[in-house]
């Protein structure tokens, strides 16, 4: 077991060096969050409409112009039904078509 | 008759040796893994079939001009595949949760104990007769702790590739464990009330401090540790494609296409290096039973972590999101998620499990990156 | 200045041959898009039925036999939405699994 | 008017060889078989490109530091590309016809006769003058009786790469026309009252049996033809990716991009092999016509050993879909279909021809295993 | 012609060899199949719901918990104008976009 | 102690050198670029993030071994990344505009005056003291005139592969600067009255002229400059893909995953030519210099040529549909529809840019392959 030594105190000098890294790093990550990436934030904040809705939107008013409210719970079973069956007749046919 | 001698010479039951028949039952146990158990199915599922092929008498699927020495010299051997990976990883990452709570950063430090005492621990284990680990052995077999791939095949790679096979082994195997190795510890290291903490919702996060935060990393690790760039670098590139907006053509591919390509030769290559004689020895039992000493180490560190940081902070953190340091993306985070509601439940700790959560993958690539510093050399 | 010339002369010689093949080989083109592309123009048109409105109608065919005029922009805009909310969903899976 | 001069020199007017010209033109030829008559479009459109751009004077396509160079040496001569699609069709192959009707299999088998025929009249052939085939040669050429295009290509690659070019170019020539050399044969060989046998519905094949297939088929390829898998051990996999139900994304990217990507490079590379000096010889011409012979004499032993079933079991096989057997995935399968409905207009094969369809490709990459292990040596 | 004979005959064993291998080995196949496939069968039958349907009425269920029976045809067939106009859309958009 | 003494020596900060600062933060500068600006962002941000990974020290990723060393010379260096890149071009480029009015190709051809001054320009820039080009180089930096990407790498890569960094910063940036650049001149060289001229509807094009254009173009190329089939060949293999109708799947992937995939990697490897040595000179501010003046040459010279037009033809062209000639598709067309709209309100223009806009990439593929013949050698 004495050969072992020397590797022993490699093994733990590391373990200690590595962990203090690991934390230093990550810390410093923590500042740089807490202080750059805040300031940002602060200076550049997101536009207010919020993404999914705007496409959404977008997409309607390109299409018909018309309010999406009051739709029917059976109507969107249908459609969904539907995009389903679209699916899976169009990735059958991807799969057999070579 | 000569013709028929000839055929029967050619055949694998005229050729089998026991280790590749050995090798070949283990590459299936890797295939029902995958798909019985449903254990990182992606990964092992590639990985148990190169087992398979690579072990076949006669084939050569390994040696000079076969199919997958290509893929090992071309894919791994160069480290192209692992960093295509990891970039694709990135793509697919949202460090929200991580920015709206930073002192998670630490829970996914404090995880990366497993991989330091693990590599204590490797180094004690030469004491057993027929192992004999060098401090690069040791240093790519910590890294299982990790509890990320790429990082654990890219390491494993540049300091002791014949040890590759073992350490994906195990490393894929313990992640795909982890709902089983982590909850215990989980519950013996905290108290009922603490794993009932409700943890206050997290802030939004603007879109310029998501572009911003890759950057920064990445600026930080060049400044303080180039070696880990390759790793931290490529998984930068992902994020900063998948929250730049400009490149969204780029980051769907990077996530889909890419990655999956790169995955199933990756898994193959990985394979092809579970051959018998590098596989079947006692170091192989060793990694395995230090990769779930990494786990269960990673898992408590981060545990003990949370509680600490509760002494110290006004606003408490429930101790369960620290087994999500580990990384293990996102599984441990579902864990942890798991385990809370147990306790309680309303209470919700996925979103705040994934910052520990990317944060241990970071914590790995930093400390694949300290390894290669002090060792690689 | 003096030991450029010769370097100068073949730029020059070089832009001149240069512009005038672009123009020679574009013009080329001109004359055979003209000629030989006008010629297979003539002599195999296009089916008269066009492509897209093909496509559409024997999908429809295939499903209900039904005519598609006189629906409500109303249903278009569910349907819309619900193939919105679909593909966004499926991006969202597709996004979370790793 | 130096620089005049240079640029007339340059051209290719001034440059070109007849056999370049002659090249040229067949590339033309092949890409007119494509678009306006489909033939085999996916993979003879870029070979026929291939062979174009091969064919330049000067621009050096196929020398050392050539684009077309790269990919052949890079994708083709390693055998990486066929291994590829191979892959990918496998991930698009569904064997519940042929698990849900096994003697189907036999039907797969008798086809390979085209093959093994084609070989010894392959040989036969050296007594035509300027014809001079060695056996390796002869076995190259014979696969092509195997109507599986990467089977072909895999094998010319490790026999007579020097004759890829017009054995890839019968190949998918003669797979393109099974519409047109099958249905007489299969008339002339059956009755009427045989063309009109209609056959049960098949049984449903559960996912089990579906997931175990591959790797049984793998698992007998090591065991008694290990030289056979490369081709079968990929195929398997594909089949495997497709069937486990963990690793959708991997599968369909096989089906999809990854083989999409690969088609277009193992079509340039082996249209880069379409060079005056290989390709401009008599050998050319008497491989089109072994083609010829083995597509016949495949289709023939399928729908004969359809009968000689018929003789020996209660259930009966409608011999045409015999004649799917030579594999020419769907397409021989659909042309049974045809010939079917013609005879009996309720009469809908399409799903048992299947069957013998698929054992066809497992049929031919066992028979270019067998050649590999008795001529490749 | 004399030269040719041991090519020929070796050729001639290559012909029944690989023919007699080749049934051996699917006919191996088809023992395999109908004895432990077959016996795997019967152990792990299918699910009893068919995966089809399963994935459609979890994926309604998600949505809105209606039944899909008695949709009109016309609104499926709406629906499907929509989807295939969205497809094509979208894949306008894909193609222009470079 | 010697632990942390040889960390320290391996962070970035004890070895960062001044140019490799620099470098960085002209990468960062790229990526601002790219991300704020959308400058030309699918290749501006992997280059950008290429030029600081290459740059970071200790790291080696251009280093023999190096991940972007391995991209650089196996993609960029053969050529294969721009060739397929431009593959996937064609196969997004609809000839319709341009066959339906064929004499648009004189606009791309005048546009190509930018390449040819420049080249002389850049001759003469070696009067200035530390710079000396030589007419490789010269024909290098030229090509940026032709305003698009694949091209210019490609032959960079051929005659000038120490510039090539300067010379794809300098070509994609520009592109992203067109609609800055090109008004101005446009408004300068017309009249109020040319930019209100109406164009008269395009006839429609049949499919077979558009599946033979590709055919006749490349067929030209062969016949009269082999040298540029390489760019052209893969170009026109792209489009015929597109317009054949028989291989929509490999055309589809030809135009998303593989283009996307090639995107990245291209991007990374011609950024990782940003090294200090060889950017950080006088001749990238002289490269920057002539690009500008390239792209406002070849914008004058397509709209002059269209006045020139207007002279001898009974049909009017809109001259500011010349300034389309220089390429950097779409963008160039969209200022020219701009630019119209702005005199005069009904008037679109977009389609009868297409002409001249995709000729312009045929006429620098043509002015490239020149390039190559007379200076290649
Ligand atoms: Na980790
Ligand atoms: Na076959
Ligand atoms: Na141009």
């Amino acid at each position: 077991m004495e050969h072992l030594h020397p590797l022993f105190l490699e093994a733990g000098t590391l373990m200690i060096t590595g962990m203090v890294f690991v934390f230093s790093f990550l810390g410093l990550l923590v500042i740089f969050i807490n202080t750059i990436l805040a300031k940002l934030a602060l200076k550049f904040p997101d536009a207010v409409v919020p993404k999914k809705s705007k496409t959404r939107s977008s997409v309607l008013s390109n299409k018909s112009n018309t309010s999406v409210k009051g739709i029917s719970p059976n109507i969107v079973a249908a459609v969904t039904s539907a995009v389903t069956q679209y699916r899976q007749q169009h990735s059958t046919t991807n799969r057999t078509k070579k | 008759m000569d013709s028929m001698n000839k055929l029967w010479l050619s055949t694998g039951l005229a050729n089998f040796e026991l280790g590749q028949v050995i090798m070949m039952l283990i590459g299936c146990g890797l295939l029902y893994l995958a798909i019985a158990r449903n254990f990182e199915p992606l990964l092992l599922l590639p990985m148990g079939f190169g087992a398979i092929l690579t072990n076949i008498p006669i084939a050569g699927f390994s040696e000079a001009g076969g199919f997958l020495s290509y893929i090992y010299h071309g894919g791994i051997e160069t480290g192209i595949f692992p960093l295509v990976i990891f970039m694709g990883v990135g793509a697919m990452t949202d460090f929200g949760a991580l920015i709206a709570n930073p002192k998670t950063l630490f829970l996914g430090a404090a995880a990366q104990a497993g991989i330091f005492a693990t590599l204590f621990g490797a180094i004690a284990l030469n004491a057993v007769p027929g192992i004999e680990f060098t401090l690069k052995d040791a240093s790519a077999i910590a890294i299982i702790g990790g509890a990320d791939g790429p990082t654990a095949i890219f390491l494993a790679t540049k300091l002791a590739p014949e040890l590759l096979g073992a350490i994906a082994v195990a490393a894929y195997s313990y992640m795909a464990l982890v709902p089983i190795i982590q909850p215990p510890i989980m519950r013996a290291l905290t108290t009922e009330d603490e794993r009932k903490i409700e943890m206050a919702q997290l802030r939004p996060v603007t879109k310029v401090e998501k572009v911003v935060f890759p950057l920064g990393v990445l600026l930080m690790t060049i400044f303080f540790l180039p070696t880990a760039t390759p790793l931290v670098g490529m998984f930068c590139l992902g994020n900063l494609m998948r929250e730049c907006g400009v490149v969204d053509r780029l980051s769907s591919t990077a996530q889909n296409e890419l990655i999956n390509i790169t995955t199933i030769f990756l898994g193959l290559g990985v394979g092809s290096k579970l051959s018998a004689e590098e596989f079947l020895n006692v170091e192989t039992l060793g990694i395995l039973g230090l990769g779930a000493i990494a786990f269960s180490i990673g898992t408590a560190s981060g545990v003990l972590m949370a509680k600490l940081m509760n002494k110290f902070s006004k606003v408490p953190v429930n101790p369960l999101i620290g087994a999500a340091g580990v990384s293990a993306v996102p599984m441990a985070a579902r864990v942890a998620n798991k385990v809370g509601l147990e306790a309680n439940p309303h209470n919700f700790l996925l979103m705040h499990a994934m910052g520990p959560n990317v944060a241990g993958v970071l914590g790995s690539a930093v400390a694949a990156g300290i390894l290669l510093a002090l060792v690689g050399g």
